[in-house]
């Protein structure tokens, strides 16, 4: 009469992965909890009050080295399986800790109590993403207000959304179809429904689909705009009269601050040099940047990014 | 009838002293520009401070070693609050 | 106190009748008493609130309740049941009640102490209470910043405060148990003859006193920022969320060991009387709890791994969640030896004492699929987490507190209740606990994230399951209020050890006089020297 | 003599009730340095994040009047040992001249810490009421004076109730309740004032001295 699921499905390689640890843990537990409940059962049976059963047992040194033996056994015994599993886990968790480099970005914002996402395309959605079969994806997340989870359980994977920062989260599906996105950590009133469906769909259908829409222009383009509307290019661009750090070429590289350190630069490192300018200031440049916090939202920020990442490849003093 | 030990006077003012010299040390220091080696002996110098704070205005030298004991956990535990969080806030 | 002259016998029952009486009692007996009754009204309160929740479940679509009344639902049962409840529970009662008289004292070190934290629990109480009839908090338990700090437009600030006071009511608990069993036992009665109750009640002390005042400080913290807008957690200020939820974590995962340990110490107390059997391996047993207790410190980072913290963080908080789980597994094995060649009779509180073992041993066990850095990632916030700290919660820690009750019932009343009722309660109870939480093991691995109050539909059969086991739970949990109500007027009087169970308790009249003992015990062998042919090991 | 001891009725001597006192006393002041070390640790990861801004706002604090401070808590701290040490000696007016000055040097401590709080104020470093600050990271140099208010707040809340107590220990001392065999609330009084001291210490250069040079 209904759906009724007893497993999730999978659509990924990883899921299979993480539910052969879950199917071990399943084997591990279920024999240790049986063994321990038929040992209670038998026991109690055996040796009820009144029962014939012989209780008589050696005593002194020889009893007690036993028993020993048989404490020393249960303590290292699970002892070994934990670290054999906690060293599974863990290897498969650094397996998927870092993206590939060559995987398909897109941006997510959460909000109370919405998705939105944007493709390097330009192409929004919102509550939906669509995603190519066979194709690594990266998520690059940030929240405009609460901490949110992006949770997509038929991949296996989820993680916190947190706001004034940005977390990744990558997948590679293979299986096309509709599947659960769920906001997995509690954001208020609407929580519950900060749900949506994840599409994966065959290249040459999201192909298509990417190319539908409204026909917006790409994030970086956008991104373009976004520089010259809050007057970013008056310092960072090619004729500006003030001196201020040139952003052709920057992403991805090393940037020597003024503190003597160093920091790459990737999307955390951009975000919060336009949110909080005075936190990391370019070796030899004077500290003043203002806070465009409270005025650049989330999304066009990743905009933003995004057209800073297209001045990777441009060549330094290349001009607009 | 309950014996206690009773330092001399003369000791609480050698250790106020040393408390006093202490503080001047630590104040004179941090005008040496010394990068983070201020930070180091500003810590170690409070620590001092409070270790003979302990042992003598508290009379833990004198006391129970349980009571040593109590007091270093509390010092302890905090280092472990301290110590596990920087595992994730100190090399994210 | 009263001389009453020409009475039956003076008890710490009859020594004064009016309310005041009790009031102002510094009896560490009678203090247990009112922690027993506070505490039984909030875990209906709690209840209420569960019951709501899981007939808002019993449909996908969220058609009982409004979405903000179920997350102030799911707040305040998690706020009640946990700081007014479970927290509280054994120790504040039973250990209240039982430490004093397990090593041979009149009373705990410091009586007056001892009624303080009971009015601050009540204080601390008044203001939760107060915020949830001004119109409740939806932050859950948890209390996360920012949403607690900057977004959430309930009384946060007034059930913060309640948790700030209710700490403190821990705190002083915990000093007064540590001093009490450091100097107070009695002649004879060295560290390992103690009881393991006594040991656990040592070791959830510990935790009092070292983690509780970290909660207190961080949720003063929250209030602060709360209302004055500056502070440290919220990104928009400069701060940082996970800074929050370490702090708040180094207390609230040791608090689960405030709940289970005190729980181990009553089922070893009930399953060596009723095995007639020492206890496996005494010291082992003693060193685990120890164990737990210090290790349980070094494992708050793994309610974190999804939540941006550094992998360096999630590995090392990974393996030492592992770690501790060794020595959880080692009181397991150790209590089912102990039935080994024992002499086993299954009165009630034998049920419930094997009922927490099996649903313990579950708990634990799904701890360690939590504990796995990649699989957890799939199951955090699911209702898989919600299903295994039940287990380990409500299957261990309630199931051992009703042991509990009915273990000692006899020597806190005097009174014998009916055993064919409270062994039905127990099975009862043990049924309708794994109908209610074991469907959401199934559920938290298809996906479903907690705290929801609509769900997608093939979720629902899984979740009338739930809630089926929920009403019979519920009436499970009545069933003991009627029947041991009942025994205090009508139940045949219980004499002074009616299990004929060994320890310093029952060596004393039920209900024992006030000054405890007539004179104080000398002790000359350790804990459960039941019957059996051996002679004494430890 | 000794029957002036009294001994309350869970103890069986007065020896017992004495160490139960000193260990009671101690496990809370190990709850203690928990209760503040969340206020460390808050400040140890946000000064982590932040180290120049915490430096320049470390600058802004004024460095004479903390340092006078510290020096004034450390007298105190000595007033109280040797008061405690005359209630062992059973020196009753030593008791509470010395009980006195301890009192005396917290109020002055609490004078200059709040004329300091003003100096604060009329100079705008007041997070939540009156904060502006022109220079770089002010945002960050805010997050340092909120933990500076919060951290020297409550430890003034924790110095007031001290002064309670060392007043009322006093007032017990001026009764005549101690004995060289029962003086336990000087003792707890003072091992309290002397944490409260200990938190001043690390205070000190946590908030003065971050970059002075």
């Amino acid at each position: 009469m209904l759906n009724f699921p007893l497993f999730p499905e999978r659509a990924s390689a990883l899921a299979a992965r993480v539910d052969s640890v879950f199917f071990v843990w399943l084997a591990l537990a279920g024999a240790v909890a049986l063994s321990v409940a038929v040992l209670i059962v038998v026991f109690a049976i055996r040796f009820r009050r009144g029962s014939p059963a012989d209780r008589n047992r050696e005593s002194g040194p020889a009893r007690r080295q036993k028993d020993r033996r048989m404490e020393i056994a249960w303590t290292l015994t699970p002892l070994a399986i934990f670290f054999t599993m906690f060293a599974w886990a863990a290897s498969l968790y650094y397996d998927h800790a870092a993206p590939p480099g060559d995987a398909m970005e897109i941006y997510v914002v959460g909000k109370q109590w919405m998705w939105t996402l944007q493709h390097a395309s330009g192409r929004r959605e919102i509550n939906e993403l669509h995603v190519p079969l066979g194709r690594p994806v990266k998520l690059v997340m940030t929240s405009q207000d609460v901490i949110h989870d992006f949770s997509l359980p038929v991949f296996r994977i989820k993680q916190d959304v947190l706001p004034g920062r940005y977390t990744t989260l990558w997948f590679t599906a293979d299986r096309q179809g509709d599947y659960h996105l769920f906001c997995s950590q509690y954001c208020g009133t609407d929580h519950s429904r900060m749900v949506g469906r994840v599409v994966v769909m065959a290249p040459a259908a999201f192909a298509e689909w990417l190319a539908g829409g409204s026909g917006s222009p790409t994030m970086a383009a956008q991104g373009a705009a976004l520089f010259r509307q809050y007057g970013c290019s008056g310092c960072h661009g090619a004729n500006a009269s003030v001196r201020a750090p040139k952003l052709e070429g920057l992403f991805g590289r090393p940037v020597q601050l003024a503190d003597g350190s160093s920091v790459i630069a990737d999307e955390r490192y951009i975000h919060d040099s336009v949110m909080l300018p005075a936190k990391e200031i370019v070796a030899g440049y004077a500290p003043i940047m203002p806070s465009f916090q409270g005025q650049i939202g989330e999304d066009e920020l990743q905009d933003i990014i995004e057209y800073v990442k297209s001045l990777r490849a441009a060549a330094p003093g290349a001009t607009r | 009838m309950i014996s206690h030990p009773v330092l001399p006077a003369k000791v609480y003012v050698l250790i106020w002293l040393a408390l006093i010299t202490l503080l001047l040390l630590t104040l004179g220091s941090a005008y040496l520009r010394l990068g983070w080696v201020n930070g180091a002996i500003n810590l170690a110098i409070a620590v001092v401070k409070a270790v003979l704070v302990m042992i003598f205005f508290m009379h833990l030298r004198s006391g129970h070693y349980l009571l040593r004991i109590v007091a270093a956990a509390g010092f302890f535990w905090l280092a472990l609050l301290i110590g596990l969080a920087f595992t994730d806030i100190g090399v994210r | 106190m009263s001389a009453a002259a020409g009475t039956p016998r003076e008890t710490y029952l009859n020594a004064g009748f009016t309310l005041w009486s009790w009031l102002s009692s510094v009896d560490h007996k009678r203090i247990a008493i009112l922690y027993a009754i506070s505490i039984t009204g909030f875990f209906f309160i709690g209840g209420a609130a569960a019951t709501l929740i899981r007939l808002e479940l019993l449909t996908p679509a969220g058609d009982l309740v409004s979405a903000d009344t179920y997350n102030k639902l799911f707040t305040m049962h998690g706020v009640i049941m946990v700081w007014f409840f479970l927290i509280p529970s054994i120790p504040s009662t039973l250990g209240n009640f039982l430490v004093p008289l397990m090593i041979g004292a009149r009373d705990l070190a410091f009586p007056r102490l001892n009624l303080a934290s009971w009015y601050l629990y009540v204080l601390g109480g008044l203001f939760t209470v107060a915020a949830l009839v001004a119109g409740g908090v939806d932050t859950g338990w948890t209390f996360y910043t920012p949403f607690s700090t900057m977004f959430s437009n309930t009384h946060v600030i007034a059930a913060a405060a309640g948790v700030f006071v209710v700490g403190f009511s821990s705190i002083l608990t915990g000093l007064n148990f540590i001093v009490t069993i450091h100097k107070m036992r009695a002649p004879g009665l060295t560290w390992f003859r103690l009881p393991l109750f006594v040991w656990t009640m040592y070791a959830t002390s510990i935790i009092f006193v070292l983690a509780t005042p970290v909660l207190a400080m961080t949720l003063f913290l929250i209030s602060i920022e709360r209302f004055f807008g500056v502070g440290i957690f919220d990104p928009a200020l400069g701060g940082d969320p996970l800074l929050f939820q370490h702090l708040f974590w180094f207390y609230s995962h040791p608090a689960v060991y405030v709940m289970i340990l005190p729980a181990m110490g009553v089922a070893s107390e009930i399953i060596t009387c009723f095995a007639r059997n020492r206890v496996f391996a005494y010291r082992s047993m003693a060193y685990a709890v120890l164990a737990i207790a210090i290790i349980g410190f070094l494992v708050w980072g793994h309610h974190m791994f999804v939540s941006g913290q550094s992998i360096y963080a999630g590995t090392v908080f990974s393996i030492l969640s592992f770690l501790v789980a060794v020595p959880s597994a080692i009181k397991v094995f150790n209590w089912t030896a102990t039935l080994y060649k024992g002499s086993i009779s299954f009165d009630a509180p034998m049920l419930y004492a094997l009922g927490f073992v099996g649903l313990f041993t579950i708990g634990g066990m799904t701890g360690l699929f939590l504990a796995s850095l990649a699989l957890d990632v799939h199951m955090h916030d699911t209702y898989f987490v919600i299903a295994h700290f039940h287990y380990i919660m409500v299957g261990g820690a309630v199931m051992a507190f009703l042991g509990g009750i009915h273990f000692w019932w006899p020597k806190i009343t005097g009174r014998l209740y009916s055993d064919g009722w409270a062994r039905f309660a127990a099975i009862l109870i043990f049924f309708g606990f794994n109908l209610t939480f074991f469907p959401q093991f199934i559920l938290g691995y298809l996906g479903m994230p907690r705290r929801y109050h609509e769900y997608p539909p093939e979720f629902q059969v899984l979740n009338v399951l739930s809630s089926a086991g929920a009403s019979i739970l519920a009436v499970g949990y009545l069933l003991p209020l009627c029947y041991l109500f009942w025994s205090l007027r009508r139940g045949a009087p219980a004499g002074p050890n009616p299990w004929h169970a060994k320890g310093l308790e029952w060596r004393t009249p039920s209900p024992p006089p006030t000054h405890n003992f007539a004179s104080i015990p000398v002790v000359t062998e350790g804990p459960y020297a039941y019957a059996t042919p051996e002679a004494a090991g430890d | 003599m000794t029957e002036a001891v009294i001994t309350a009725r869970q103890f069986d001597d007065a020896q017992q009730q004495r160490s139960a006192s000193d260990l009671g006393i101690w496990v809370f002041l190990a709850s203690e340095v928990l209760f503040f070390g969340a206020l460390f640790a808050a400040y140890a990861f946000t000064r982590f994040r932040y180290p120049d801004a915490f430096a320049a706002a470390s600058r802004l604090t004024d460095v004479a009047l903390g340092s006078v401070n510290t020096g004034v808590l450390l007298t105190s701290s000595l007033t109280m040992a040797l008061g405690v040490r005359a209630a062992k000696l059973g020196a009753r007016r030593a008791l509470i001249g010395w009980l006195a000055a301890t009192a005396a040097l917290g109020l002055v401590f609490l004078a200059i810490k709040g004329g300091e709080y003003y100096l604060d104020y009329t100079q705008h470093l007041v997070p939540g009421l009156n904060f502006q600050y022109a220079g770089p990271d002010s945002r960050q140099v805010e997050l340092f004076f909120y933990l500076y208010f919060f951290t020297t707040g409550v430890h003034a809340l924790h110095l007031i109730v001290g002064i309670g107590i060392v007043c009322t220990v006093a007032a017990m001392a001026w009764r005549g309740v101690f004995s060289p065999d029962y003086f336990t609330p000087v003792e707890v009084g003072g091992l309290y004032w002397h944490l409260v001291d200990i938190v001043w210490i690390f205070l000190y250069p946590l908030l003065y001295l971050v970059s002075r040079a």
